[in-house]
């Protein structure tokens, strides 16, 4: 029993560097229930009694020599453990196909077909587009969500409710005089530039969705450039010039949106595909901006997601809200 | 061994990778400050995505984007790794927005970042 | 491996070893702002250009602003702290 | 086509959409929302189930336009549509078991996103479980990940926070390692599809040609799995994370999200690598001793604890054990018991952790075993309720628990001579020691006054779910037979 005391803890400390279920069982909290000595917890009191005192005791010991012992034995075991996990990874280098042979395993008919039926089946010039978004568009629907999940985290964290929320978790917003978001007239350079950069962003990320299908880019890089633009918008005028367009109400209309256009989408396209039926959606023009099919509105919808997302993620950092 | 080495030279770019992501994993698993765990997050991950994208890279061909119609499969790269490393990026930084949202909560309660002081104040409190 | 992409990868090694030995966590996010730049070059170089910009907006973008908001009230809320601390010994004299 | 194949891509997508929608509206709504879609989803795996078994046979739904290594697929059989069944019908079982904690525990503007949160869970469960593509397990494996650190810490106090913190790094770093192995695997294959692989790895298992990558590519994934389902030396995280969630929380945790971990390595074992690969390359004998360790180490660790919930996360931990020894003999009928024992864990343990819940109740929110003395008789159902989740833990016959007891000794006698004896050891030592840490704990809550603290009336679902529970666990135990059929069947055509 003992061992394995000192075995868990060894255990617990390789893992997190800190002793734990010994502090556990030994925190004072703990202790003044059991010690609340009715008859009905005596027997509890005598089965942790007899352990209790040896553990004490190791404890103390340990919390005295074995906390520098172990510290230093951790540390030496984790360098140790990740050279070997980088020897082995080297030595499963050496063991793979070359770099960039044009006879690897990967390159088989998989790509062949996302490459030579890009144009034909998806409509997409760009083949990336085309096999995030219909040949393996059920990973990508997953991806949106991942974000989506993420958002929602990040809100229940930061978000205050209730009167203190303007101020955000800043407590007193004279106190952080020079903090950017309460004091909008701050750096003349930031706001000229923004002047010029913020449409620029918008016009340069729209540009980047629309022709997703046809170059590099898409729903996801457009979007996060999107939003990077409301972002430099808030840094540089102040968060009240942000909110006049985009506030919590129309963050979630349009989060909302975009998310069940998209799952909608993807539902219509996987059920039509996989029941064989006809789907009737235009291919467009391929290299034009209306081609891809379904591509296109998939980009839109995701695009926005990603720039709200974005946003809400640096407003919720920034103030606690949107 | 001369041939171990060749082949690591010949894989520069899985090499650089393997090694990033060693580091990057040391990082998450060693270090006590949050901020440089995250850090350490994010590279682990990029380390992993350069890997994923050198396993789609093919010498001498082009990104796979169809010019002038000519959709002939061996003049381009390999586009999924660069699909799945899209994935990737988007969880990474959902997951970074994730964990820096929680760092930022634990600093507000317990004014520091060492994850081991933050353990030990935490099981002082009753929850 | 041209010399280009050598010295690309190796920056990028310099920068992961140096965030572990900075001590200083603005110096080590800034290192982790640059750190993504090479990558989005190095995606270049693989023939990627859809993660070049998505690097490019997402890592060395929104993920760096986020680490700079994170500091940012971290630094807040330790000023304060040292604020209301001169507070408490201004009270006991 | 049927319709009803339809089912399992229409669950998939539309409780994605269940979850936006709970997102925006108020906790109440959502709350209706989420439950009911639920219900709705365990309706439609149950019919899934029912006509799988009609057609006895598995059946592949594409998922677009496009056939399989083009497009993503998914695949469905019975012993996927029976997990799906089960999961879905215990996560609405344990919401509503543990519906007043989440009201109490969480801000009130923020009780929607638990509901959230509960609805993407449930998703990315089902395409885990019949996912047929490695990259879609990775992404939903980490929509698993978040959705399932958010409801740990969606009860903030400062020990939730930590052990969320906690919880995310060590899932981070097994998702790091699980993905490497992925993209290892990709490199040497070049495929992601599950069936493709399987054929490629035959091949390169014959040749030997990149046999080292291969092996590393199996540890790396079993590794990384096993970090995010508990496996012993990488438990740690856990005992935090399930002993301080709310009531619902810890159910759903400890019931399913480690259960969908294991079901993607069965998956992985199964249908990449094939048994043959699996058992030449000795992974299998890892997997048994650290579950032979993770038996008897959880069990002591529990046996220390003052603290209920910390003592059920404890035993979790053992109750992975078993489904790692299970996986680890090598045999169709150990594997077998592994899927058994996700059942049978499945439904016992959210009852006991909902009962837990009920004993906080009415012991001023105190979970100590002091606290909870003579609880047992203050919430009457809640007593019952454990007393059958801990007969089921120990091994009583006619509780669910026995059912994988028998299943694994069984595994263990089909298999070689050293197995058999530390697995029959380990079943015999393990069963003694769950007996010693919850015959006290039965006793503790059923002895002592009624104490002045009377129940408050109990709600609908509560007592809904805690019968429910009840019921299915005397089911379990006495259709033991059917269901390991249903499991033996289902498992022949997952291997093809």
């Amino acid at each position: 029993m003992k061992n394995k005391g000192a075995l868990s803890r060894l255990w617990s400390f390789a893992e997190y560097g800190s002793f734990r279920e010994e502090e556990f069982t030994l925190s004072p909290s703990d202790e003044r229930h059991i010690d609340t000595d009715t008859p009905e917890n005596r027997w509890l009191t005598t089965v942790q009694n007899s352990e209790r005192s040896v553990g004490a005791r190791a404890a103390s010991w340990f919390s005295r020599r074995g906390v520098e012992i172990f510290q230093r034995l951790y540390r030496v075991a984790a360098v140790f453990i990740c050279f070997t996990l980088i020897g082995v990874l080297l030595a499963v280098v050496a063991f793979l196909p070359p770099f960039g042979g044009a006879d690897n395993p990967a390159v088989n008919e998989v790509p062949e077909r996302y490459v030579a039926g890009a144009v034909e089946e998806t409509g997409a010039t760009n083949a990336v587009a085309g096999m995030i978004s219909a040949y393996r568009g059920f990973d990508t629907l997953g991806e949106a969500h991942v974000l989506f999940v993420a958002a929602c985290s990040v809100m229940a964290l930061l978000r205050i409710d209730g009167p203190a929320r303007r101020h955000g978790c800043l407590p007193d917003p004279e106190m952080t005089g020079e903090d950017m978001d309460f004091e909008p007239n701050s750096d003349l350079i930031l706001r000229k530039a923004a002047k010029i950069l913020v449409p620029l962003s918008f016009i340069f990320g729209l540009y980047v969705i629309l022709n997703g299908t046809s170059s590099p880019g898409g729903g996801f890089s457009g979007g996060a450039l999107m939003g990077a633009g409301v972002i430099l918008n808030s840094v540089a005028f102040g968060f009240s010039r942000t909110e006049r367009f985009f506030g919590e109400r129309v963050y979630h209309i349009v989060k909302t949106a975009c998310l069940t256009v998209y799952a909608l989408l993807m539902a219509y396209f996987i059920y039509m595909g996989a029941n064989g039926i006809y789907d009737h959606v235009w291919l467009g023009v391929p290299g034009g901006i209306v081609s891809g099919g379904l591509i296109l509105p998939i980009n839109i919808a995701v695009g926005f997601e990603v720039a709200c997302t974005m946003y809400c993620f640096y407003a919720l950092f920034r103030k606690g809200g949107l | 061994m001369p041939e171990f080495l060749e082949n690591l030279f010949t894989n520069y770019y899985e090499t650089g990778a393997v090694v990033i992501f060693g580091i990057g994993f040391t990082s998450l698993l060693m270090h006590r400050n949050l901020l440089k765990k995250i850090i350490g997050l994010n590279f682990m991950d990029s380390g992993l995505y350069l890997f994923l994208a050198a396993k789609g890279y093919i010498a001498g061909r082009l990104a796979p984007i169809i010019t002038d119609g000519d959709a002939d499969p061996t003049k381009y790269v390999n586009p999924i790794p660069t699909g799945l490393v899209l994935t990737g990026i988007v969880v990474s930084v959902s997951v970074t927005a994730f964990l820096l949202a929680l760092t930022c909560r634990l600093y507000d309660k317990y004014h520091t970042l060492d994850i081991d002081e933050i353990t030990n104040l935490a099981r002082k409190e009753r929850d | 491996m041209t010399l280009f992409e050598g010295l690309l990868l190796a920056f990028l090694i310099i920068c992961a070893i140096s965030v572990s030995v900075t001590r200083n966590l603005l110096e080590s996010i800034i290192i982790y702002m640059g750190f993504s730049l090479i990558m989005s070059v190095i995606w270049l170089t693989l023939e990627a250009p859809d993660l070049a910009i998505t690097e490019a907006a997402v890592g060395a973008g929104v993920t760096s602003l986020l680490f700079f908001a994170t500091l940012k009230k971290i630094h807040a809320i330790k000023a304060e702290d040292a604020k209301q601390k001169d507070e408490e010994e201004k009270h006991e004299k | 086509m049927e319709f009803v194949r339809n089912f399992p891509f229409l669950t998939i997508v539309f409780s994605l959409t269940c979850g936006v929608f709970c997102a925006v509206t108020r906790g109440k709504t959502a709350k209706r929302l989420c439950v009911c879609w639920l219900t709705l989803t365990f309706a439609m795996s149950l019919s899934v189930l029912i006509y799988t078994l009609r057609t006895d046979g598995s059946f592949i739904y594409r998922m677009g336009k496009w056939n399989a290594p083009w497009g993503n697929e998914i695949r469905v059989g019975p012993l996927e549509a029976l997990m799906a069944t089960a999961f879905s019908g215990v996560m609405v079982l344990s919401l509503s078991g543990g519906m007043s904690h989440i009201f109490a525990d969480c801000e009130e503007g923020k009780v929607n996103i638990y509901f959230t949160m509960a609805a993407l869970l449930t998703s990315s469960l089902f395409a885990l479980i019949y996912t047929n593509d490695l990259f879609t397990a990775y992404v939903f494996v980490e929509i698993n990940t978040i959705a399932s650190c958010a409801l740990v810490m969606l009860k903030s106090s400062g020990r939730t926070l930590v052990a969320t913190t906690r919880y995310l790094i060590m899932s981070l770093l097994g998702s790091g390692l699980f993905l490497l192995g992925v993209v290892i695997l990709y490199g040497i294959t070049g495929e992601l599809l599950m069936e493709s692989i399987a054929e490629k790895v035959q091949d390169i298992f014959s040749t030997g040609e990149y046999s080292l990558p291969l092996t590393v590519v199996i540890g790396l994934m079993s590794v990384g799995l096993a970090v995010k389902s508990a496996l012993f030396p990488f438990h740690s995280w856990l005992p935090d994370a399930h002993g301080s969630a709310t009531a619902s929380s810890s159910a759903i945790l400890s019931g399913l999200v480690l259960k969908g971990y294991i079901i993607v390595l069965i998956k992985i074992f199964y249908r990449v690598f094939g048994l043959r690969v699996i058992v030449a390359e000795r992974v299998s004998n890892f997997l048994f001793v650290y579950g032979i360790l993770a038996m008897i180490c959880g069990s002591v660790a529990a046996l220390r604890q003052v603290d209920l919930k910390r003592m059920l996360a404890y035993s979790s931990i053992a109750q992975v054990g078993y489904i790692y020894v299970g996986l680890g003999m090598h045999s169709e009928a150990g594997m077998v018991a592994a899927c058994v024992q996700i059942l049978a864990h499945a439904i016992t343990k959210p009852m006991l952790f909902c009962s837990a819940g009920g004993f906080m109740d009415v012991s001023g929110g105190q979970k100590s075993m002091a606290a909870i003395t003579g609880a047992g008789r203050r919430d009457k159902l809640a007593g019952a309720a454990f007393t059958v989740g801990a007969m089921s833990m120990i091994g009583i016959p006619f509780f669910a628990g026995f059912a994988t007891k028998l299943a694994l000794a069984q595994g263990a006698v089909g298999s070689d001579k050293i197995r058999m004896t530390i697995a029959l050891a380990a079943i015999v030592i393990s069963t003694v020691l769950n007996a010693v840490y919850y015959v006290p704990v039965i006793f503790n809550i059923f002895s002592g006054t009624e104490g002045s603290e009377k129940a408050p009336r109990p709600k609908v679902g509560y007592v809904f779910a805690m019968g429910t529970f009840m019921v299915l666990n005397v089911a379990f135990g006495l259709f033991t037979q059917q269901i390991t059929d249903v499991v033996r069947r289902g498992l022949q055509l997952f291997g093809m």
